[in-house]
């Protein structure tokens, strides 16, 4: 079974997953009767004969009359012709494919961003606390990720926050971008710039190194909360596993071929301590995208989290539901990348 | 007598949470060249333990507490092992050990897959399961003999066709391997011998496909960092310098690593595993057992070692594929001239293969003998009682040892076999026999009957 | 071999696990801890008056200075925004934490123990059909996930709590299912088989005693994290304006006051951090305990 | 008769890369026809992968077979009138004595029956008790469940256990984890002989123990066997094993039975040929003659060999025993390109027609001859080659069919072998 028939597998595999995404947030979205959904589209000012129309009309534009599940093709065809619904926020309101337009570059930015600083502070700091355990580097390293992992996200913010933010100033810690440094740019219009709504690469794009270099400070330190947040479970589960890789006996063989320490640890060892970890990684993606929301609302940076923390407190339920779908949408995306890379990295899997 | 190994009063121990085992107390035994020595016991007779401290591949828990190991007459293998245990009285430190450990595998690194080498018992999990075979096999050659690999390379790139026509006339008149060596140091193709020998000595081609592939073998076109590096390495230098950086060195290493498992495929050639070319790029969860415990072998005899340790190497195997294991295994002794220590818990295994046979008992070597004499006239009692319990397929009958096997931890006080034994006398009860040699070459540790 | 021979044997390997667990030090300072937690939250529960606390349910607010005052003797923790005296707020606040968070961890627990090991023995179509269902539980972010089905039920903390059961007993189910396929392959449970045994009996006889001690270790490492996952989502407002005493809504009360009064925040948020801490810490000395490798 | 197997066949579906629907199947057992009397040991030999594992669940109803029946404590003339009917067809008669015979048969007073007399010891000591339970427990637990003896007296027929597997009786309240190997086994043989069985299954009861504690748990298995008429089936590689024990010895390779017959027949004089290179191949100074060392590996079961399944293994195989067109050419193949280069042109091409004979492209019907003469003696496949004609497309040779061999009567043993069929 070569790597392209294991992909279409996975690829089959996920259509029942996304049917059962959809249909638990299409059941979320509509159990709470239909008024609310109305209460949308409506703006509670309108009333008597006006308000009649308009709910009539909207009735048979969703079906709402008809039985649940013909409701559930129809939203979904909705939704896979593009128009997720309408959401009305402090922040941003109208239609949601604008919103997601908007808001995903940003959340996007931070994720990647996060996820690399897991790869690249988790996997050598895992790797150092196995291979010298119970040094008393190992046993910082324990206590550090112990703690960390038992740290909600939003205190790792704030302590971010007054550490380097307010106690040293060398970080600025809310906003996407400094307003004043942006307000000259002329593809900065009103908070969004254009062609790819990231700021970083826009100004990047025209050219204005001074605001490109401000965009990515601001960059730094919601990234930083939400690795820090996720490194550290990975960092415990690539000290268990490849704790668990030393003991076998290849690496015995390895060793007694007289290779150099650090080739066998490198070459031989991590590899197949890796694999666990790119099992879970799809879980930390989920954990990536859940501490997005609490950090957005912490460092004020406008992504998709922050909108769903706005939509939550206005009860804003087109918001909600398209985000929890999105979220979805990504995280299957995710756990599809990952399956793949599992399937590079160990030979066993692909024939 | 040149022993290739002298191991003197070796004494091992293990410190657990549930007290300390003595794995090992006090075993002698001196093998001599190109000899295939067995080392007989039941599990908890030390073994294996045995054979991972002449390898220096001991836990963190475990402490050479006396005795040395010493490898062709001078190199001392546990030396910094036992300077790291505890003398009389003190704690065993944990600490102290795994330095020790780190410090042995450092130093041991020209010794471990050059000089000694190991094969484990189970081939399932001995081959690392993400890695490529080739690599597997190459990664030793590369380690220690990374010069030969590059002249090989360098001498095709100069040796021109009919300088091969003429070692194939040669060949085909019965030239052995000396000659060919002379002629290729004549021509200054030092390497090419290496390659030409082990096609020719393939048995699965027929005559004229080795004179095709021989002839193929000249005129190899090298780019220029592929010349750069196998000059430096050819000449002997290491991969130093600005080679040091990580992108560099691991290009350079790769060029070593294709011609690593030209090298390999030889090897496998020779180890009769089928079409080896394709092997050589198989992951081992593709092979069977017998397959990868061949493959085993070859990395252990990548870089034709003094002494090869098999630990068990076919219990796991079936009979059949046991069968081909151990014919192999006769076959490489006269090829290869290495001395090898054998262990197995069933004697008749060690009968198919070995030249003498040590029987361990609770962490000690009760008797060493010659293999015909094993059977026919066994000296301790242990021994007696063991071939007596073997069942043979004309279905003889078998007598068990009565009692068990001793509790590591208190060893019982002089003979430790005094409480299974049927003539234990109160000598046996309170003194310590030593080795004495009753025949020539026939060892055993245990006072005659009389007194 | 008497019943005394038999309690005597049955002592002995318990003080083997016992001696295990506390040689492991961090073990013991997280039991500690975790003990205190417990107390306080009995203590708020049945006699807060012993402890001079006049109104467990909410938040004592005073509105003459909302401005937070640092600590001082009067308030040991200093004050947050609506004048709230945090040390009072924070020992009440615990008992709501922890209760909630045990009822999430212990439906969660049940639930997906008894799907997972039903899905485990039954096999087949309906073991398929409860994987594609946590499949799909897992695809979407638990907090986000947690924040949809609360916000349904509406934003009170029992609706909190139960949002985060329905988001969390898939892991267990899975967890659960695992172990239980694992047991099911030793032979003993053939033998079981072989000598006439009922499958039902097999279950509760053999493979459960074997599969649920890892399950229980799971869940003790699980409350720590869900403790914290809780105050997260009191943190971004999902109480609507209840004034309850939850250590996360505390945190969310300083939170535009960081600059200048950092300790509304970072108290509630270290009164977590330390009970998911202790938790985790005493999970992994009972994962030593059990785990055969380290007993030796 | 004890026990009887008819056409016994256990294919296990694998969710392999089948080629989109086809599902792939392993197959373990095919076709075994196994025979026990009261109180016989059978020996069934194998090496792994050969079926005999299978096989021996089965026989405990651990299993459900594919296809084929077993039958317990059937009297021999019904076994009789039931080959009868399957010989002339008579399918009526014959699923009337299955119904009442069958191991798995519905009624649950026979079901219980069967269990209280038969029971089974695996191989591992240390996964064949419960860590969780003390020995009294073990060894209760099939006496409690069949109903043999109420829990009172089920305590004192505990202890004669102990006894009689050389335990002491303070072991009862002892813990697995507090046993050696030796007795961990002796635990699972009492357990096994607990309800007094009439028949036990021993899968390698003694491969994961040292040679001295084997003999003792091997002797304690003799005095059982004669002490109570235990009919036994002994399932194990080590063919030494079964010359102490068994009377009955069944070879078995790649899930077929290839010889049956009383030990000193099929183990001292072995004619199946790979039972030859099975014995041949015992470590040991007693093994007289030369060693027959077999290539290459076990088959794999997923698509065995046609024909007698050992054909690309066998020394001494020749044209009906099966050789396929694929290993014709593959053979032709490794000839034509490594061993005989200058014979051959460079463009010879050598694959199979529609019809499935070998086809030889430019290459002339002299040449072709001569390899065959020359390479038949190592080259096994090429001896079920019958003719070699030229053709316009080339060279033609036609294959000889391939038979699947039954077991034949062969010096008062039964042997799988085309040598051995009736002309």
């Amino acid at each position: 079974m070569r790597l392209w028939v294991y992909i279409i597998r996975r690829l089959l595999l996920l259509i029942p997953t996304l049917i059962g995404l959809t249909f638990i947030v299409f059941i979320l979205s509509h159990v709470s009767g239909t008024n609310v959904i109305l209460s949308e589209y409506i703006s509670p000012k309108l009333t008597g004969a006006a308000r009649q129309i308009l709910v009539q009309q909207l009735t048979n534009q969703f079906h709402l009359n008809q039985p649940i599940y013909i409701q559930y093709f129809y939203w979904l065809w909705q939704i896979l012709q593009g128009n997720w619904g309408v959401t009305n926020t402090p922040i941003f309101s109208g239609q949601v494919n604008t919103a997601i337009a908007l808001f995903l570059p940003n959340t996007l930015m931070i994720s990647i961003v996060a996820s690399i600083l897991i790869w690249v502070i988790g996997v050598p700091l895992g790797v150092y606390s196995a291979v010298n355990r119970d040094s008393p580097a190992d046993h910082s390293l324990r206590i550090g990720s112990f703690t960390l992992y038992a740290m909600p996200i939003y205190l790792i913010g704030i302590v971010l926050i007054l550490l380097v933010g307010v106690y040293l100033k060398i970080l600025p810690f809310s906003g996407v971008v400094n307003p004043v440094s942006v307000s000259s740019a002329s593809w900065y219009v009103n908070g969004i710039s254009y062609p790819t709504h990231i700021i970083l690469i826009d100004a990047i794009i025209h050219g204005a190194w001074g605001i490109a270099s401000d965009a990515f400070l601001h960059l730094i330190l919601p990234s930083v909360t939400l690795a820090l947040a996720i490194v550290a479970s990975m960092i415990r589960i690539l000290r268990s596993s490849m704790l668990e890789v030393l003991d076998q006996d290849y690496i015995r063989l390895a060793r007694s071929k007289g290779i150099s320490e650090r080739s066998v640890i490198n070459l031989h060892a991590r590899k197949n301590a890796l694999l666990p970890v790119i099992t879970l990684f799809g879980y930390t993606v989920a954990g990536l995208l859940g501490g997005a929301v609490v950090v957005e609302t912490i460092f004020n940076y406008p992504g998709i989290g922050y909108w769903t923390t706005q939509a939550l407190l206005v009860s804003d339920i087109g918001g909600i539901m398209s985000a929890a779908l999105l979220f979805g949408l990504i995280l299957m995306f995710a756990n599809l990348i990952v399956d793949i890379v599992y399937a590079l990295v160990d030979p066993r899997i692909r024939y | 007598m040149s022993y290739t190994l002298q191991v003197s009063d070796l004494n091992v121990q293990f410190y657990t949470r549930r007290g300390i085992y003595k794995a090992l107390n006090g075993v002698d035994l001196s093998l001599k060249q190109g000899e295939i020595f067995g080392v007989a016991g039941e599990s908890g007779c030390g073994k294996t333990t045995l054979g991972l401290t002449i390898m220096g591949l001991l836990p963190k828990n475990a402490a050479v507490t006396q005795g040395e190991v010493l490898l062709a007459g001078n190199r001392d293998l546990t030396a910094c092992l036992r300077n790291a245990a505890p003398s009389e009285g003190e704690k065993f430190n944990i600490k102290q050990s795994e330095e020790a450990i780190k410090k042995l595998n450092r130093e041991s690194c020209d010794i471990r897959g050059t000089k000694i080498s190991m094969v484990f018992q189970d081939p399932m999990t001995s081959l690392n399961p993400v890695l490529q075979i080739g690599f597997q096999i190459a990664e030793t050659i590369i380690a220690h003999q990374p010069r030969p690999l590059a002249e090989r390379k360098i001498a095709r790139t100069k040796v021109t066709h009919d300088d091969l026509g003429q070692i194939i006339k040669l060949l085909k008149e019965g030239a052995d391997e000396q000659a060919i060596n002379k002629y290729a140091e004549s021509k200054n193709l030092h390497g090419i011998e290496d390659q030409v020998l082990s096609v020719w000595r393939r048995n699965d081609l027929g005559e004229t496909k080795k004179e095709k592939i021989i002839l193929s073998l000249h005129s190899e076109k090298l780019g220029s960092f592929e010349k750069l590096v196998l000059e430096r390495v050819g000449s002997g230098k290491n991969i130093g310098g600005w080679m040091r950086i990580p992108g560099i060195n691991r290009a350079a290493k790769n060029v070593l690593l294709k011609e690593g498992y030209i090298k390999a495929t030889e090897l496998l050639s020779m180890l009769e595993v089928p079409n080896p070319d394709k092997v050589v790029r198989m992951y081992p969860h593709e092979l069977s057992g017998g397959m990868r415990q061949r493959i085993v072998i070859a990395i252990a005899l990548a870089n034709n070692p003094e002494l090869v340790i098999l630990d068990e190497p076919t219990s796991a195997l079936d009979v059949t594929v046991q069968a081909q294991i151990l014919e192999l295994t006769r076959h490489l002794k006269h090829r290869f001239n290495t001395s090898f220590i054998f262990i197995s818990h069933d004697l008749s295994v060690l009968s198919e293969v070995c030249d003498r046979i040590g029987i361990m008992y609770a962490g000690r070597i009760v008797e060493i003998a010659p293999i015909d004499a094993v059977f026919s006239r066994p000296l301790h009692p242990y021994t007696r009682m063991l071939t007596k319990a073997i069942p043979t397929i004309d279905g003889n009958e078998i007598q068990g040892i009565g009692g068990t096997v001793p509790d590591m931890r208190n060893v019982p006080i002089g003979c430790s076999f005094n409480p299974r034994c049927p003539d234990a006398t109160e000598k046996c009860r309170s003194a310590k026999p030593s080795m004495v040699e009753v025949e020539e070459g026939h060892f055993v540790a245990c006072f005659p009957k009389g007194d | 071999m008497s019943e005394a021979e038999l309690k005597t044997r049955k002592w002995e390997n318990t003080r083997l696990s016992l001696s295990v667990f506390f040689a492991n030090k961090a073990a013991v300072i997280g039991l500690i801890i975790v003990m205190a937690y417990v107390v306080d939250a009995l203590l708020v529960q049945f006699a807060p008056q012993a402890i001079g606390i006049h109104s467990p349910g909410t938040l004592v607010e005073n509105f003459y200075n909302t401005v937070p005052s640092p600590p001082s003797l009067a308030h040991p923790f200093g004050t947050t925004y609506p004048g709230v005296d945090l040390f009072t707020s924070m020992v009440k606040a615990v008992r709501i934490d922890l209760f909630y968070s045990v009822l999430v961890v212990a439906i969660g627990a049940a639930v997906g123990s008894i799907v997972g090991v039903v899905s485990a023995n039954v096999g087949g179509l309906m073991d398929e059909i409860v994987m594609r269902i946590t499949d799909v539980f897992f695809s979407i972010p638990y907090l986000i996930l947690a924040l949809a089905v609360g916000f349904i039920l509406g934003r009170s903390l029992l609706n909190m709590s139960i949002a985060l059961a329905i988001v969390w007993w898939p892991l267990y189910a899975r967890y659960t299912r695992s172990q239980t396929l694992s047991t099911k392959e030793f032979t003993f449970v053939e033998a079981a088989k072989a000598s006439g045994v009922s499958r039902l009996k097999i279950m509760y006889k053999h493979i459960l005693p074997n599969a649920l001690p890892p399950v229980f270790i799971q869940i003790s490492l699980d409350l720590g994290s869900i403790m914290v996952i809780f105050s997260t989502l009191a943190f971004i407002g999902f109480i609507e304006n209840a004034s309850i005493p939850e250590l996360g809504y505390l945190s969310s009360l300083g939170l535009n006051y960081i600059q200048t009064a950092p300790w509304t925040v970072i108290f509630p948020g270290v009164a977590i951090t330390l009970f998911a801490l202790a938790v985790n810490l005493v999970g992994d000395g009972l994962r030593d305990v059990m785990d055969p490798r380290r007993r030796s | 008769m004890l026990i009887a197997t008819r056409q016994l066949v256990k294919h296990f579906p694998i969710k392999g890369e089948s080629a989109f629907g086809k599902s792939l199947t392993l197959k373990a057992v095919e076709g075994v026809n196994l025979q026990v009397r009261e109180g016989e040991v059978v020996g069934i030999v194998g090496e792994s992968g050969s079926g005999k594992t299978t096989l021996g669940r089965m026989l405990l109803g651990l299993l459900k077979p594919t296809a084929g029946q077993i039958f317990f404590d059937i009297p021999d003339e019904v076994l009789q009138q039931y080959d009868a009917c399957i010989a002339n067809k008579d399918l009526g008669k014959a699923a009337e004595i299955e119904k009442q015979y069958s191991i798995f048969s519905k009624n649950r007073g026979r079901q219980r029956e069967i269990r209280k007399k038969t029971n089974i010891v695996f191989q591992d000591p240390y996964s064949s008790l419960d860590p969780r339970l003390n020995i009294l427990d073990i060894i209760m637990e099939p006496i409690v469940a069949t109903g043999y003896l109420r829990s009172k007296e089920a305590v004192q027929r505990c202890m004669e256990l102990l006894d009689e597997v050389g335990l002491p009786g303070d072991f009862a309240y002892r813990y697995p984890h507090e046993l050696s190997g030796g007795q961990r086994q002796r635990v699972a043989l009492a357990r096994g002989i607990a309800t007094l069985p009439k028949f036990l299954v021993l899968d390698e009861p003694t491969s994961a123990l040292d040679v001295s504690v084997q003999a003792q748990v091997l002797a304690l298995l003799r005095k059982i066997r004669e002490k109570y008429n235990i009919g036994m089936v002994l399932i194990t590689h080590n063919i030494a094993v079964i010359s102490y024990m068994a009377d009955q010895v069944n070879v078995m390779y790649a899930g077929k039975i290839v010889e049956i017959g009383q030990k000193k027949d099929v183990i001292l004089k072995p004619i199946h040929p790979y039972n030859i290179a099975l014995i041949s191949a015992v470590p040991g100074k007693a093994v007289k003659g030369t060693k027959i060392i077999l290539k290459g590996d076990t088959p794999n079961l997923v698509d065995p060999p046609g024909g007698c399944s050992f054909h690309p293994r066998c020394p001494v195989s020749f044209n009906r025993c099966g050789w396929s067109a694929s290993e014709v050419v593959s053979d032709l193949k490794y000839l034509i390109e490594d061993k005989y280069p200058d014979r051959f042109k460079e463009g010879t091409n050598v694959s199979i027609n529609m019809s499935g004979d070998v086809i030889i492209t430019n290459a002339d019907l002299i040449s072709v001859k001569e390899l065959i003469s020359l390479e038949k003696k190592w080259t096994k496949s090429l001896a079920a080659i019958d003719d070699v004609s030229e053709t316009n497309e080339g060279v033609k040779l036609k294959l000889s069919p391939c038979i699947v061999p039954e077991m034949y009567p062969q010096d008062n043993r039964l042997v799988a072998c085309l040598h051995y069929a009736p002309l």
